[in-house]
């Protein structure tokens, strides 16, 4: 699988980022302390080792970056219009991702505590549905699979 | 006479693992819509026939459907279910 | 106000902070990791400038340290039983906290993402309710206020 | 005779302030209920009296109650309304 490079956006108060590298929550959690925020709210999602039966060596990351920035700011616009987001970050990785290691981090900062959850569960559920990025799971016993929600 | 710009079509995941191709230009006057595309592209790549009804066609960065036209010069990317995060 | 110092504990997965020092939510983030999660979920409360008419300059924290432990420690253990919870921390901080940083921050790891949103929410709502942490409000125009929610 | 171990009694927030004490002993023999230590503090401190409504009182670390019985060495804590977060 290619690694590909890093591809950012900033602006807005928005941080988007597509990259081959570790994301960094503490950098991301940062990036959202506002001076009229009261509540932060991140969510990451990481590479879990057992899903029923199978055992998961690793997860190998696919995205079509420049279209998975526009998607996120999208988002992010979306997620600014229905709640009073002051800052938000939406960053994925590419490429391998081990266990225990992130592949997806979201976050925002509101004024109060419920508008932050609200916005980042929103904000991880719409990234799952629309943006452009394909997992390839890769077993313990050397099998991969495509992960293709539907199909 | 100056031909124009083709119709750059992008894979990715499964559709770029069992076609082998990443980019594939399609002559633009054969392709007026999605629909057309699809049609050109499922008859040189049986995977893309297979898959079309789970294809979001995308163009120049956006989701469209097969309805939308294409114009000399447009990225069309054929976007199976993701499965990000 | 005493700035006291800094009382922990950890185990069983969770890790329990009342500190005068800086909440570090990376390294949160870190200790939350774990081989079966596949979801993490942050909040972190910050210090908001500005409430309906009134700017705040610094609020300043007095906790009742060792009772604020064991109480976190039993919500950790409540979230656990009624979650799947597989880490969780539990953060606060005592003394001035300035505009813009954290006073307490939360954060759970579960299978999915669905459940770590819910406990995370569940142990900062919680918290506010039964953990023996008290505010002053230090406004700009140099007046204070102890918060005392339904006084 | 040795005296038994007094209940200590810790005071926080705006109790602290307005009392200008962090703790206070109090007899233990006189003080069989947390009530009956509410009342005897309520006595030598206004503002306890005046915040009695609003006080949940903890017993070494864990919250009780007015009926809660208190034992020589408990430490008695007066929980005003929490504003942690």
């Amino acid at each position: 699988m290619v690694q590909g490079t890093a591809m950012e956006r900033r602006g807005d108060g928005t941080w988007l980022l597509v990259t081959p590298g570790p994301l960094d929550v503490g950098a991301i959690e940062a990036s959202l302390r506002d001076p009229l925020a009261g509540g932060i709210c991140v969510f990451v999602g990481t590479t879990r080792q057992v899903t029923g039966s199978k055992v998961t060596e690793e997860l190998r990351y696919e995205a079509f970056s420049e279209m998975a920035l526009a998607e996120m700011g999208r988002l992010a616009r979306e997620a600014q219009e229905r709640w009073p987001v002051l800052r938000s970050a939406l960053h994925h990785r590419t490429g391998t991702v081990a266990v225990e290691e992130a592949s997806v981090a979201v976050g925002v900062s509101t004024p109060h505590r419920s508008e932050a959850f609200e916005a980042c569960r929103f904000l991880i559920d719409r990234l799952k549905e629309v943006v452009p990025v394909w997992k390839k799971e890769v077993f313990a016993d050397g099998r991969t699979e495509w992960v293709q929600p539907g199909r | 006479m100056v031909a124009s710009p083709p119709v750059t079509v992008r894979l990715f995941s499964v559709l770029k693992d069992r076609t082998g191709m990443a980019v594939i230009e399609l002559e633009s006057g054969g392709v007026p819509t999605v629909a057309a595309a699809l049609t050109v592209l499922g008859e040189r790549y049986p995977v893309i026939a297979e898959y079309r009804r789970w294809i979001r066609p995308a163009i120049n960065l956006s989701y469209a459907d097969e309805a939308s036209p294409l114009s000399p010069g447009d990225e069309l990317a054929l976007i199976t279910p993701v499965s990000g995060g």
